[in-house]
């Protein structure tokens, strides 16, 4: 097939094996061999729902998606364009996801009746025609491997389990990639297995040589992607639940406050508090509590205490929390609380992505009680959105919510190290001194310790053992002078005026929303938020390198929202908003806007598609409507 | 250095508003005598409380106090401790707030053997909410709730903390002041969650509940006092509980005189945690009371253990910079 | 002073005293012998938020108000013009609340120095000029009645008891009513305390004697209040609490089916409990949970066991039921979710009123969850709210949220008697019959399971116990024909937007939105749900009075809204909504009408008056405004 | 009449997603089988499950199911219970589900003994979310959350239940069908909270940790099957377990020749609370592991308790028409 460079400069590689196979180790080295030769990439794993299923079973598939090239790459891709296949089940699997022309590299070794039988396949894939459409190349991988390994005697078990290494060099051949990173990495890693060492490494050499051959490199091709134009620094890979986590520990260097980071698993949020908890040197400490209640709790009890508390969860753990969230809020105490989103309604689809936590999180409390609402956008992103949200719960002293996803906390691509000098520090707003101890005027006290920062309405924040300060706080409403428990009428009235003001506030503080393609008016702009920032971007830099006149705008801030945006988006003829929920952030912008925008809703568990958006965009592009109809 | 403070000092400037003849007053008169008398520092204690008319308990606490949500106290009280481990923190709760909505909590604080106090007030009802029937009411008490009396049965707050793993177990009576002082001494010293359920008596919804066994008259024959290595007597030392190993019971003797000899009676030993449930669940309606520290046996405090296998034991040595290039780091030109 | 007839034929009295002084049962005998008398009259207990505090302080002072009148009543007035204080807490406390020129009657014996200091009095109000603009009786009621029962016996104290019997027998008086019912309930009442009986009807008759007596009806004037104009029928004193009670026992009736009424006590929706766990022969049965969270989840297991399950709560309570909530959705199990709003945010102020919970009944689950909303208008229309509620959930099989708030709970007025004759059954879609037993086909079971009626979109409500039918359910997606587990992408989409549309199919089966006074378009409507029912009437019936064209339009369903409710309020040039929180009601209206509306918000824990309504009415009224322009 | 249903006719259409070689198979096997051999009736036999792998129990078998939410499944089972006291409902809960989220479910439906059987599936650890640590994960436990070793005191879950009030205590091992079944009959049996702990082999995430007892080999030596009326003896009788009546623990001796007599060895009353408290906290490194039904103590159960109150004991007797007419009624005319 010889050398292929591609038209768009980007690749989609999809590896999907069992659980056992070791696809996304396979996935992941490949992806770091991408970063060494200087392409953009994303990746996305795709993990079965189940621990581990049965072998054979198409519930048991796992696979890694990467995209690669030598352009900017903002998406793991919607159709790959390579698909290598473990067994029969991975192939039922993902055929329907693939390409129509697409590459398929299936071992042949696991065409086995038996297996046939495990993942209730009818007949061989291989002779029922449905592979007529893609370029398939058949390899007896597991023969070829235990061959390679043969002199090691291994066991046979032991020997197979070498494929995915065996996969990876005849790979790594066909996109003319080093070895020695990955030999490298393997040595380093198998340290103290040699025997699986050795056959790693044999396994690795053996498939890059097979790949290598005459008679092959007739029928494997090789992908030709230079490197991707990126600006210059130091890079690594991030998924976006390590950035989330290193971004919490930046926040509490910055704030100068160690972080208190209190969870209870749940998918896809665990990550987040596995990462943590080996950050202890960071000044982070992580408490697994009993429930999510609890761990709302701790975390707003380690608030009362100076802490910089923070919580986190998916959907349903988030709904436990809403009544603790409810008594910060009330308080006036600083909360991060971190969802990692998923499907839903209910238990849902945990392992699968979507966005549609929006209403609770600005909708779903009881009462009046407003809180800010932000979303990080991508991996990367992550570190930074962490920062922000710490930065306004100290401000304005109070809880605010996170969004991130599923697709987010999983994905993974290059990410320009930040330099931490680049980050303000987070300041809060200094406890009162009050010349005394336990006899000092209580009054005074009490007026001092919700004295309110004129411009962020924030209070002081004054924590158990401050000498001088001791004073009760609660749920109760608030005397809006001295915090003591009031059922007055016009103080209730005033306090949840207050409490609006607050967060309006916080508008004060943020940066107007900008334009991240295209131009500040036109007749279409793409409004997004969260995970489907990749999507978006390709899609309207597709539609733009087509001519069309198209704005991208991404909304890192739901709750207050900018102060121009209402403004910025009555500039364009027509505004669309492609979400992952049925309309979560288009109620939003019809409420706190009065605007009405074109939503495009998918709610299947899967990021969207660039074709999906390029549709929906050429769809409701005035100048193109009108030549149609 | 200024003078010691008085427990007036450990009163707020806010109205007391619980029902006038509430048990709740004399606990809280007990607290700020205490807290007095053992030189607490207001600036390092804090009471944290649930919802109930006991949950009340901080406003009125011139120290730091966090009044939360229903049942959660525990969990508040756990990330406070944790963020800060050297306040001396009081939780406050209920049978209500303790028991019923926040079981879950109270059974992990406990399993977790944080380093705090626990005060349930158990007046085997809710009050707050106007006198429906709580985990520990008895079988047949006529609530809004239950017009035909209530048919759970009661939960022995002691015999859940001993399941739940307790370290620290204590009873108290609410308007018995010489008695439960030194228990909320003990329960300070104690470095794990030490849990203390105190008979309280709530004059509107459930009046004299205890009164077989509070009674002052009558509470030599209805109260046992335990300590630690002195035998188990009661009546001026004219009865005693012995251990009948046939059927592992507690049995009432008389003793001395035409009775058994003391060294038939079961010494106390704080440690043992048969003894402890033998004492805890024995049947109010034939038994006298067992009160004190019923069962005390140290060990590491959640909070200790926490910090010490800490990666830093909580110091913050690393920085953020150095730990984002962990890893695979590569240099674009 | 004489007889009066008051201009707008209503007067508002206030009682108000300790919590010991027997204030509530005074009003409540009072409304009794109003609503014998035949006048219309809305009634409103203030009940301290403590639970007895000390004798004698402001935070103790319970008091009852009442408006009567010879007319239709709707609200329980704005301003009282009759207070009677049995003590100078209770006259501090009520003060600022009555009306200028007001009638104030006071137990003088109450007015002494150590009750001006529980009460941080300065100087007697009697003597500082602060009642100088009112109309003051002292009386000393506690020495006139321990005159009139002394020949009893009674120790000081009990006979003290009494005194609002006494100052019952004054008021009686005063409106000219017939002592012989009063005192026919107090012989029931007190049949087995026969010295407080004396007391009581000894102090009713001296009260009533007093007033007579010439020296002071020159001082005590008598009101005359006629008949109000009311529909033939039978008619009963019913608080907002037990008509919610009642309703849903008329339910279970309606659908055969019996209650099952899942709770944990909350102020202020334990009164609903209290009153079903008296109801257990009208085929309720009532659960007291350990939480909100196992009340939700017993309720829901009720419903699945074939029963109708209802759970109850207020704002905090209901917050924790979220979860479990978006499982009876997914589920696809009927639910009726009783909301008795309270004044928030976090504990809030408990013994207030508000409705500000719409937002977490509307948005308030993770994902996309959606959920028919319906609202009560006053205390006897719970009843049929309750019945509309449960119907729509056994239609849909959905939980459906019911919210009604602390004013309607424990407001009471006369309430003419429903014929249960004139509600439709309630039906259930039958479960299917399939001719098996255990090893019937599966596949055929569950897809009659989860065959759902094309125009309600409910499925059958098939429950354990049945034969044949035997299914497993779960809150993870299922396969839109089968309730299997499902992961795939196309199924979720489905099911999501089947989810929401089956809530909008809730709006094919509910009336068109009606206009309760006025036209169907004109200048200005007034639009309300909930509990602001009664005070949009009266302040719209009002100005309508003076020649506005005002219309008044109050909503049931919230979600989904009426049909027709974007074309009817479009016909009008302003829509006002006052509520009582910050806008949540506005929000759904630009949500899901896109319509924007003139707001009224008030978040003091009290419910509107009047004159607040009014005031917005006649300042938006556009005629005016030109003419004061 | 049909013939009567085999283990098989308990399996649904539905593959079964465990891990190869998790013992909830071996669990869910037993299961189906007992099903058959008590000749369950699946029209009316419900399994309700909260969240966890284990909880993924009712979807393979082919009766009514109900898989809720995480940690309330038995709210969920006690409505159902009263909503239909005929059904035979099964709880199927893991440690972290029964244990931490759901704990106070667990106690509340103990404590009110509502007539049904909750298996806990103890892997002392969470499964479906890939290993972390759960409240009966041991001391030391290293876990994604937990990488220096878990320092939260395990609860023993029959302890907590005894605490609870359990009033019907068993253990049982997931691969050992033979002791198993017969637990699950007694629990069927019995009319009230029957408690079930099972150890269950997580082979990913916690492979092999009841090793010390489980192993059959060994069995002889480190398990005792308790049985009512029988002594305390395990490894073939040539040991028991005495009671030492000063220290209130029970010691293991030998019996038989050189060794103690028989009748030195404690007989088992399963009725006996205190008994039950000693044998379910046994230290497991020194001692064997109890097995079997530990304790049983039955009273009234809650749904009994429940219909008897009940005021119709839940007949329809009355009319809303007659309710509304309840007090003072008056006609307007
Ligand atoms: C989430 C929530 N549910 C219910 C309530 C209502 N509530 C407040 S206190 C209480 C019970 C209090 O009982 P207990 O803890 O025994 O306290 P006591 O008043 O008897 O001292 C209840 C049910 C609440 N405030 N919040
Ligand atoms: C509200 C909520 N919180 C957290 C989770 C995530 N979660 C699912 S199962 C589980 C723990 C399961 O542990 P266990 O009960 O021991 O079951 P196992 O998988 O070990 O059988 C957790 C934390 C969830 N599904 N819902
Ligand atoms: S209701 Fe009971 S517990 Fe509450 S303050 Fe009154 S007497 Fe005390
Ligand atoms: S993770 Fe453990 S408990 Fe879950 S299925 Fe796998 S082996 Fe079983
Ligand atoms: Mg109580
Ligand atoms: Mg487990």
């Amino acid at each position: 097939m010889g050398k292929i460079t591609p038209e768009n400069q980007s690749v989609v590689v999809r590896f999907a094996g069992d659980s056992g196979d070791g696809v996304q180790l396979l996935g992941a080295q490949f992806a770091e061999s991408t970063a060494l030769a200087g392409a953009d990439f994303s990746t996305f794993p795709d993990f079965p729902a189940e621990i581990r299923a049965p072998v054979g079973t198409t519930f048991g598939v796992s696979a890694f998606q990467i995209n690669l090239g030598a352009r900017r790459i903002s998406t793991a891709g919607d159709e790959p364009d390579v698909l290598v296949a473990f067994n029969p089940a991975a192939l039922k699997v993902n055929l329907p996801l693939i390409r129509k022309g697409a590459l398929i590299i299936l071992n042949t070794d696991a065409f086995t009746a038996r297996n046939f039988s495990k993942a209730h396949i009818a007949a061989d894939q291989r002779e029922t025609g449905e592979l007529d459409d893609y370029q398939v190349v058949e390899i007896d991988m597991s023969t070829q491997t235990l061959e390679a390994v043969k002199p090691l005697g291994l066991s046979k078990s032991d020997a197979e389990q070498s494929k995915n290494f065996w996969a990876l060099g005849a790979v790594l051949w066909m996109f003319g990639r080093s070895r020695t990173p990955i030999e490298d990495w393997t040595k380093k890693k198998f340290a103290k297995k040699p025997e699986i060492l050795g056959g790693n490494l044999a396994a690795l050499n053996a498939g890059h040589a097979f790949a290598e051959t005459a008679e092959l490199s007739a029928e494997i091709p090789q992908f030709v992607i230079g490197e991707a134009p990126m600006n210059a620094g130091e890079y690594r890979t991030i998924t976006g639940a390590e950035a989330l986590a290193l971004g919490l520990a930046a926040a509490g260097e910055l704030a100068n406050r160690d972080i208190m980071f209190c969870s209870y698993p749940i998918t896809p949020a665990s990550p987040v508090l596995h990462h943590l908890a080996r950050m202890g040197d960071l000044g982070v400490a992580t408490f697994q509590a009993e429930d999510e209640i609890a761990a709302c709790c701790a975390a707003i009890g380690a608030s009362f205490g100076g802490k910089i508390g923070v919580t986190s969860s998916s959907g349903p753990g988030i709904a436990l929390k809403t009544e603790a969230i409810g008594l910060a809020m009330s308080a006036e105490l600083p909360l991060v609380i971190v969802n990692s989103q998923r499907g839903g309604p209910s238990t849902g689809l945990p392992t699968k992505t979507e966005q549609s936590d929006l209403y609770q999180a600005v909708y779903g409390r009881n009462a009046d009680a407003p809180l800010p609402v932000i979303a990080t956008a991508g991996p990367g992103d992550c570190f930074d959105a962490a920062i922000e949200a710490t930065r306004i719960a100290v401000r304005h002293m109070t809880p605010v919510f996170l969004l991130t996803d599923g697709y987010i906390a999983n994905a993974a691509g290059p990410w320009a190290l930040p330099d931490m000098a680049d980050f303000e520090p987070i300041l809060s707003n200094t406890p009162p001194v009050i010349n005394g101890d336990a006899t000092s005027e209580p009054t005074a006290v009490k007026r001092a310790i919700w004295s309110r920062d004129p411009s962020s309405f924030g209070r002081p924040w004054t924590a158990p053992g401050m000498a001088g300060l001791a004073h009760r706080i609660g749920g109760l409403e608030k005397d809006i002078a001295t915090g003591d428990i009031s059922y007055d009428a016009d103080n209730h009235q005033a306090m949840s005026e207050l409490r609006e003001k607050k967060i309006e506030a916080v508008a004060d503080f943020i940066p107007d929303q900008d334009v991240i393609q295209g131009e500040t008016k036109g007749p279409v702009a793409v409004v997004g938020w969260g995970s489907t920032h990749g999507a978006i971007w390709r899609a309207v830099n597709d539609v733009r390198e087509q001519g069309y006149d198209v704005a991208q705008i991404h909304l890192r801030y739901l709750s207050p929202l900018p102060k121009n945006l209402g403004r910025l988006l009555s500039s364009y003829d027509k505004v669309i908003l492609p979400e992952m929920n049925m309309g979560q952030c288009a109620t939003l912008l019809r409420d706190k806007l009065g605007l009405e925008v074109i939503q495009l809703n998918k709610v299947s568990g899967q990021p969207f598609k660039i074709s999906e958006i390029v549709d929906v965009i050429k769809k409701n592009y005035p100048g193109k409507k009108q030549a149609a109809e | 250095m200024n003078a010691p403070l008085t427990a007036k000092d450990f009163a707020t400037d806010q109205e007391v508003r619980w029902c006038p003849g509430c048990g709740d007053y004399a606990i809280l008169k007990c607290m700020q005598k205490t807290m007095a008398d053992i030189g607490a520092d207001p600036d390092n204690t804090v009471f944290v409380s649930g919802i109930g008319c006991s949950s009340r308990f901080p406003y009125y606490m011139n120290t730091y106090g966090f009044h939360t949500i229903h049942g959660r106290a525990p969990a508040f009280a756990t990330g406070l401790k944790l963020a800060n481990p050297a306040l001396d923190v009081w939780v406050v709760t209920g049978d209500g707030d303790g028991l019923s909505i926040g079981g879950n909590h109270l059974l992990h604080v406990i399993r977790r053997n944080v380093n705090l106090q626990i005060l349930l007030f158990n007046n085997e009802i809710y009050g707050l909410t106007k006198g429906q029937y709580s985990p520990t009411s008895r079988l047949g008490t006529r609530t809004p709730t239950s017009p035909s009396g209530s048919i759970d049965a009661p939960l022995s707050a002691g015999a859940f903390a001993l399941g739940a793993g307790a370290k620290f177990i204590a009873r108290g009576i609410d308007t018995d002041a010489k008695k439960l002082a030194p228990v909320l001494k003990a329960a300070q010293e104690f470095n794990g969650a030490a849990f203390i359920e105190i008979f309280q008596n709530c004059i509107v919804y459930n009046k004299d509940v205890f009164e077989s066994f509070v009674g002052k008259k009558t509470a030599k024959e209805t109260q046992v006092h335990v300590e630690h290595g002195q035998p188990l007597l009661f009546a001026d030392g004219t009865k005693g509980l012995k251990l009948n190993p046939q059927t592992l019971a507690l049995e009432i003797v008389e003793v001395g005189e035409g009775g058994a000899p003391e060294s038939d009676i079961l010494v106390h030993d704080e440690t043992n945690a048969i003894l402890a449930q033998m004492l805890l669940t024995l049947p109010k309606e034939t038994y006298p009371m067992p009160l004190g520290v019923i069962y005390r046996a140290p060990t590491q405090s959640f909070d200790d253990a926490f910090w010490a296998t800490h990666a830093t034991q909580g110091k913050r040595t690393g920085k953020v910079a150095d730990a984002l290039r962990k890893g695979s780091v590569w240099n674009k030109v």
